[in-house]
């Protein structure tokens, strides 16, 4: 029996999962808080366990790698479900979740976890269903809500045949490989069989799968329908956890199939020469990122504007991938934990604005900061921090993450990154120019002052401080980023 | 009259038989105008790949298809059109389907991965050994822990997840 | 003549692509479950075949059990949401959902 | 010293936070805080510099902030420096700052953004504070860029109104101008030197690290970013339009924070800055005093005379950094911040008194009635005269003629010119509103004191313009011998003040006392005790003059010709490619720069900013509608789209 050290974070999760079935059944018809503090607590523990845990690059139980990233990634969709939870309970859907709604979280982010840890084919599979299939029920809980089932629909159709088409591009791939483990696949590929023309199949089915989890053009279709219909908490969700397990998998896969680190760029700089997977990365970046923030431009409801931009910044974090290098990894890593902040932060304020206002058109945010200066100078900072303007968080992830692409001569690519911050712009700005009305009749109409409960204040400064931290003293934070990725990539 | 030596032949006709059987019902399945028949389809569609199982000598998986999935999922699948059978729309349990558009992107699919079939070397045996049987290794199999214990154990937890959320989802409106 | 690997992947294939077709044919939600299970089914046809032919070993046929357990779970939650769809508008046309877009 | 600089930053700064988030709530809606937190920032100032006036050294602390190579590198910082220049540039700014926020409680009283000016106001001078105590070109940078989007909140904010936005518009885009020096500057500093910390930056101009053609490159971009924020022609259009903002707010600007970041730009740089640069600088500096001078004589808004005094007295200093007189151009800076700040709070309590009345053809006599005000702003008019031996201008002006006199007695003979021009315009704008009859009987019946808030400022002002030239205490701040051992350069080419007032004691001096007094006596002589019939005989030969002074050298009009027409025929164009375009959809971008901008100003240019930006917009406009397009709603359609992707990827995947 192998040491069960680097499952004790998943085993915490499950733990908490049965605990917080348990607890729902005994107190039914109670306010069902304790199933909830259970989930939350088993995150907090989960995360801190997995935090203080020594990395080892070894494969234990034939199909994990607990490493620095794998870890890493624990402890990321720890922390997203925990403030999750909290922002569940702040935002506009259940004031106090149910058992069945915190036992999915954990189900879902105990398959992130696995996921993002599994150098197997057959778990990294089975893992990403372990993500999917709780958030396809996640969606639509709101069981009266017409928008919702549709979401949910929509989400799991979408996600079935996704999956199934990542299936049959994984079943050619271990057809080709002889094994399903991540490390022969890396063999295999030395042995040249990177040059089948199944090979291929294999990489854009499987590419696929990837940019349906993590909502990448042309694969993105349920994104912004799904965030619109669920509640935002839910969206914040997939928008965070559900996509950075989906890119923890998708760096596995291309750690396996390519050797080292891309080469310096020749030419213009669009993709670079290596195996197909990236080139089809590169792709996906460069379609996600440029149609991404187009749409996103007509949009005026919150949650689907917030859906766009995901869009939008999956293809920067595509572009990370394409350009396969150290420093363009550690850059990910940053941005993923700069993401983290700033989109849970816009969901969750987005769905505290949502409960009090019953929408979430612009209109509902037109002169917000009449209603409560708090949130909308919160949300503020959010948008500008998403646009990637400095002094914020965002903006320093943008910062290495470009630093690395240029780095690497992929200048065409950088500067398109660069053009569609600029486009971005204008549509987080609109939602800044509407908290802050200029004239003052704008503002009269909407003059109600909001009283913020202290939670809601917490969490949004919860989320909001690192944000704003982070953007001013991220160095350590770089340190630590450029720990995490040195076990993922090779020289 | 001595009659020629069929055995060679005799394994060709079967597997020819279960995939045109297979492939034609799963096509019906994509083009039956009633919804039941598609489900027929899809279950006739089990029942030759279930027979192409026992040919390459899988017969747990084998098995495991048709209590599975014609045991379970086809009779979820049948319980799902029944119960959502009577609707007021237009579309209930008939539905003439349009195929120009799915059976060009299909078709167009099919040929890619023919194009891609046709070109790569799998380094496959061209005759394999005489098929042993598979129900302990695959035991073995998911109870190693150096194999699929985890992923084992994973989908255990992916089951209890599927159903409690299924059960929320489904569960009778209390209003 | 003799049946070889390639024989079954083809078939695969077919089965793939007939589920594809019935996925984007089918306006019944049930129906597009129906076509989502034959390309699980191509994809196990796959795993199977390569057992058979590749180095030996379990491996694919374990995969196929795993996907096995997965298309069941995927089906019970798509047709629980399907209900619950069903429960609110009393259809199940996915054409006819279309609330969500932009 | 640490916590005294931080106290200096953050006293304000919190002020500020407090303000802008809480300061409607606040009683009194807050002002009180913010004088409150200035104050605590001028007692700091005030105890740096009596420790450098003490011979402390100068002090400097820099923490790491962040590695742009990704490590290995040298990491950029931030950090803090002061030396004498320092302290000086920290008690001006406090000082005035201070007694500008005091003069604003009354001033703008009954408001319906009271706080909010606080706030801005107190953002302002946060940002001047950045910029001075800055250790390296970076951190100066993002204070000269507070600086320049304060002033822009600053000056639009009563945005109701047409004219302050443009105004605001005006000065943001004109500053910018100036600030592409700034970025190509710091960009050929960076690539030369390595760092943008001050002392490296000089070091590296020591050992020849930076050395031509970037050094020059370097210095004319600082200079030019510097012409634009301190208002040197042609880039001076937009301070006298800043005169729109509140009166405070122009006092501000005017003394102590916008226009003096330019000259303090100039003075910290000086070390790097080229012979021929310096030649730039000093007649750039001559040629705007002389012609703002002209102009301010023509000008009958008791602002804009003052507006136009500000940039020729801006012209002096640059001159007397251009031609080596370096504390002379500093001390000027003081001086000047001192009595303009004076004359424009003092103008500020006439305009407050005469119910917003500017135009002085309807003043006059309200010397009487506004004894405090008046008899301040006479000392004010006196210093900037430079009415010899008493007043500070006197002494700083000199200086800086003296330092002309030795290196470009060219350009002194227009200084000197120059002088007589400023004592005569000023002692014009002087009698017309303070001295002889009522011009208009009822705004003078309407004129009254200003309460003591608005006053004691004044009184304050008042005695430092006299006062602050005595003794020349920056002689010992401004020891060259001090800032260049904080600077590492050796200190040849700087002249200091006491060398300077011993050159003065001859030919020269004399000349430019007599400059002075001619202009005030002058002055007094046509405005006060000619007749108005004489005064039309008199100015009838120069009438041609007076017009061409009065359109202010046709600036204006010159930009709009060569540059706002073009972009207006431009966006026309675009206008018609885009209605006839096959495009009839939601114009996004469009909206976009109208929003955003709007947002900004409130109030924009439709034609152009739509026009500019249709062009830019187009491409992500058509993407974005073709993908909310395809985003119809349908799962099937959208399965369809994915799974036609894929299938043409497997086989283009195959056939190419």
């Amino acid at each position: 029996m192998p040491d069960l050290g680097p499952l004790v974070p998943s085993i915490l999760l499950t733990v908490a999962a049965l605990a917080v079935l348990l607890t729902d059944l005994l107190g039914r018809g109670r306010r069902p808080v304790v199933p909830a503090v259970l989930a939350i607590a088993g995150f907090v523990t989960a995360g801190l366990v997995a935090w203080g845990q020594a990395p080892d690059t070894a494969v234990v139980f034939g199909v994990l790698r607990a490493d620095a990233f794998g870890l890493a990634m624990t402890v990321f969709c720890c922390l997203v479900g925990a403030l999750t939870v909290v922002a569940t309970m702040r935002g506009e859907a259940f004031r106090t979740p149910g058992g069945e709604y915190l036992l999915l979280i954990l189900a879902a982010v105990l398959g992130m976890i696995i996921l993002s840890m599994s150098v197997d084919l057959v778990t990294l599979y089975l893992a990403f269903e372990t993500v999917s299939i709780p958030s396809y029920v996640l969606v639509g809980m709101r069981r009266s809500d017409l928008k919702a089932n549709e979401a949910s629909m929509k989400y799991v159709l979408f996600g079935a045949v996704s999956s199934a088409a990542m299936l049959y591009g994984l079943s050619l791939l271990v057809g080709l490989v002889g094994s399903t483990s991540l490390d022969a696949l890396s063999v295999a590929m030395t042995n040249g069989i990177g040059a089948q023309p199944i090979f291929w199949v294999a990489c854009v089915l499987m590419a696929a799968g990837f940019a349906f989890k993590i909502s990448a053009v042309p694969f993105h279709f349920w994104a912004p329908d799904v965030y619109a219909g669920a509640p935002a908490a839910v969206g914040g969700f997939l928008a965070v956890a559900s996509k950075a397990a989906g890119f923890a998998a998708l760096i596995r896969v291309v750690a396996a199939v390519v050797p080292g680190q891309v080469a310096q760029a020749t030419g213009a700089g669009w993709l670079p020469d290596g195996p197909f997977l990236l080139q089809v990365v590169g792709v996906l970046a460069i379609l996600s990122m440029t149609f991404g923030n187009a749409a996103a431009l007509r949009q005026t409801e919150i949650k689907r504007l917030l859906a766009w931009s995901s869009i939008a910044h999956a293809g920067y974090i595509l572009l990370a991938i394409t350009v396969w290098s150290d420093s363009t990894l550690a850059g990910l890593v940053l941005y993923l934990v700069a993401y983290l902040f700033m989109n849970l932060a816009a969901f969750a304020i987005a769905g505290m604005v949502i409960r009090r206002q019953g929408s979430g058109e612009m209109s509902a945010f037109r002169g917000l900061a009449r209603r409560n200066v708090w949130l909308a100078v919160a949300l503020a900072i959010v948008m500008f921090s998403l646009t990637g303007l400095p002094p914020f968080f965002g903006f320093v992830g943008k910062l290495q993450l470009f630093y690395g692409v240029f780095a690497k001569g992929y200048i065409a690519l950088g500067v398109l990154g660069l053009l569609n911050g600029v486009v971005s712009l204008y549509y987080y700005m609109r939602v800044v120019t509407a908290m802050f009305p200029f004239s003052e009749q704008e503002g009269e109409e909407a003059a109600t002052a909001w009283r913020l409960p202290l939670a809601d204040k917490l969490l949004s400064a919860g989320l909001v401080a690192p944000v704003v931290l982070f953007g001013l003293f991220w160095s350590p934070l770089w340190e630590w980023a450029k720990a995490v990725t040195e076990s993922v990539i090779g020289g | 009259m001595k009659l020629p030596d069929l055995t060679p032949y005799i394994a060709p006709a079967v597997f020819y038989g279960l995939a045109a059987f297979a492939v034609i019902s799963a096509i019906a399945a994509a083009t039956a105008p009633k919804i039941v028949h598609a489900a027929f389809g899809l279950m006739a569609a089990f029942f030759g790949v279930a027979g192409l199982y026992f040919m390459l000598g899988a017969d747990f998986v084998g098995l495991a298809q048709v209590i599975v999935y014609v045991g379970g999922i086809l009779v979820l699948l049948v319980f799902g059109i029944l119960m959502t059978g009577k609707t007021r729309s237009t579309l209930g349990l008939e539905e003439k389907p349009k195929l120009l558009i799915p059976a060009f992107v299909g078709g167009l699919f099919f040929f890619g991965l023919l194009l891609a079939l046709h070109g790569t070397d799998f380094a496959a045996r061209a005759v394999p050994p005489d098929p042993q049987p598979t129900t302990a290794p695959i035991g073995r199999a998911f109870l190693d822990p150096e194999q699929y214990l985890l992923p084992f154990e994973l989908s255990s937890m992916l089951l209890l997840a599927a159903l409690v959320g299924a059960a929320y989802l489904a569960r009778r409106r209390r209003t | 003549m003799t049946i070889g690997l390639m024989h079954y992947l083809v078939v695969g294939a077919a089965l793939f692509s007939a589920g594809l077709v019935t996925v984007l044919a089918r306006r019944n939600a049930v129906a597009i479950l129906i076509g989502i299970e034959l390309m699980l089914n191509a994809a196990n046809l796959n795993l199977v075949a390569f057992d058979r032919y590749g180095p030996g070993g379990v491996r694919g046929q374990v995969f196929a059990l795993f996907v096995l357990v997965i298309a069941a779970a995927e089906a019970a939650v798509a047709l629980a949401i399907l209900l619950n769809v069903f429960d609110a508008r009393d259809r199940i046309d996915v054409d006819a959902m279309t609330n969500l877009k932009g | 010293m640490l916590g005294l600089a931080l106290t200096i930053l953050g006293a304000p700064l919190v002020g500020f936070v407090i303000q802008f988030f809480l300061g409607r709530r606040l009683p009194g809606q807050g002002a009180w805080l913010t004088v409150a937190t200035i104050f605590a920032s001028f007692v700091s100032a005030v105890v740096i510099m009596a420790s450098q006036l003490g011979g402390a050294d100068p002090f400097h602390i820099s923490w790491a902030w962040f590695d742009p190579s990704g490590g290995g590198g040298t990491p950029w910082t931030v950090g803090i420096h002061i030396d004498g220049l320092t302290a000086v540039m920290l008690v001006v700014v406090t000082l005035v700052a201070f007694l500008v926020h005091l003069f604003s409680t009354s001033y703008m009283k009954g408001d319906p953004k009271y706080y909010l000016f606080f706030a801005w106001l107190q953002m302002f001078s946060v940002s001047m504070l950045v910029l001075v105590l800055a250790d390296n070109l970076l951190h100066l940078f993002m204070g000269w860029e507070l600086v320049g989007l304060c002033s822009y909140k600053l000056i639009g904010f009563w945005s109701e109104k047409p004219a302050p936005g443009n105004a605001a518009r005006k000065a943001f885009i004109t500053t910018r101008i100036g600030d592409l020096g700034m970025v190509v500057a710091i960009a050929a500093i960076y690539m030369t030197a390595g760092s943008f910390e001050f002392s490296k930056i000089f070091e590296a101009a020591r050992s020849g690290a930076l050395a031509d053609p970037w050094i020059t490159i370097a210095g004319f971009g600082l200079f030019f970013a510097a012409m634009g924020k301190s208002a040197q022609a042609p880039l001076h259009v937009w301070l006298p339009d800043a005169m729109e903002g509140p009166t405070p707010v122009s006092a501000l600007i005017h003394a102590a924070t916008m226009v003096a970041a330019g000259v303090y730009l100039i003075g910290r740089f000086m070390p790097i800055l080229t012979p021929d640069v310096l030649t730039v600088v000093a007649t750039v500096g001559a040629v705007t005093a002389v012609m703002a001078g002209f102009i301010a004589l023509a000008q009958d808004d008791i602002k804009k005379v003052l507006a136009y005094s500000t940039v020729s007295q801006l012209g002096y200093m640059f001159l007397g950094l251009g031609v080596g007189a370096w504390h002379a151009g500093l001390f000027h800076l003081t001086t000047h911040a001192f009595f303009k700040a004076l004359m424009f709070l003092g103008s500020g309590s006439v305009i407050h008194a005469c119910h917003h009345e500017q135009d002085m053809r309807k003043m006059g006599g309200l010397l009487k009635k506004m004894p405090i005000t008046g008899w301040t702003f006479l000392a004010g008019v006196l210093a900037i005269a430079g009415l010899p031996f008493i007043t500070a201008g006197f002494f700083s002006k000199d200086a800086i003629l003296a330092g002309a006199w030795h290196r470009l007695p060219f350009l002194y003979w227009m200084a000197l010119f120059g002088a007589v021009l400023t004592a005569f315009y000023m002692m014009r704008l002087f009698a017309m509103t303070f001295l002889g009859k009522p011009r208009d009987q009822h705004v003078h019946d309407h004129a009254h004191e200003s309460p003591a808030s608005m006053t004691i400022p004044l009184l304050i002002l008042g005695a430092l313009a006299i006062c602050a030239g005595w003794g020349a205490w920056h002689g010992i701040l401004l020891n060259p011998e001090i800032v260049a051992d904080a600077m590492g350069v050796t200190a040849t080419g700087f002249k200091t003040v006491g060398d300077l007032e011993f050159e003065h004691s001859g030919l020269v001096a004399a000349m430019a006392i007599t400059a002075g007094v001619l202009g005030l006596l002058g002055g007094l002589y046509v405005f006060r005790f000619m007749g108005g019939a004489a005064l039309d005989r008199l100015k009838r030969p120069f009438a041609g003059l007076e017009k061409v002074f009065h359109r202010k050298f046709g600036f204006d009009e010159l930009y709009r010709e060569i540059a706002m027409r073009p972009a207006y025929g431009l966006a026309k164009g675009f206008r018609v490619v885009d209605e006839k375009g096959v495009d009839g959809a939601v114009n996004v971008i469009g909206r976009f720069a109208r929003d955003t901008l709007a947002a900004l100003s409130g109030r924009t240019d439709r034609r152009v900013v739509d026009g500019a930006v249709h062009l830019v917009g187009w491409v992500p406009r058509v993407l974005g509608a073709g993908m909310n397009a395809l985003q119809s709603g349908r799962v099937r359609f959208y399965l369809s789209v994915s799974a036609g992707v894929l299938a043409l990827a497997l086989v283009l995947g195959r056939i190419l």
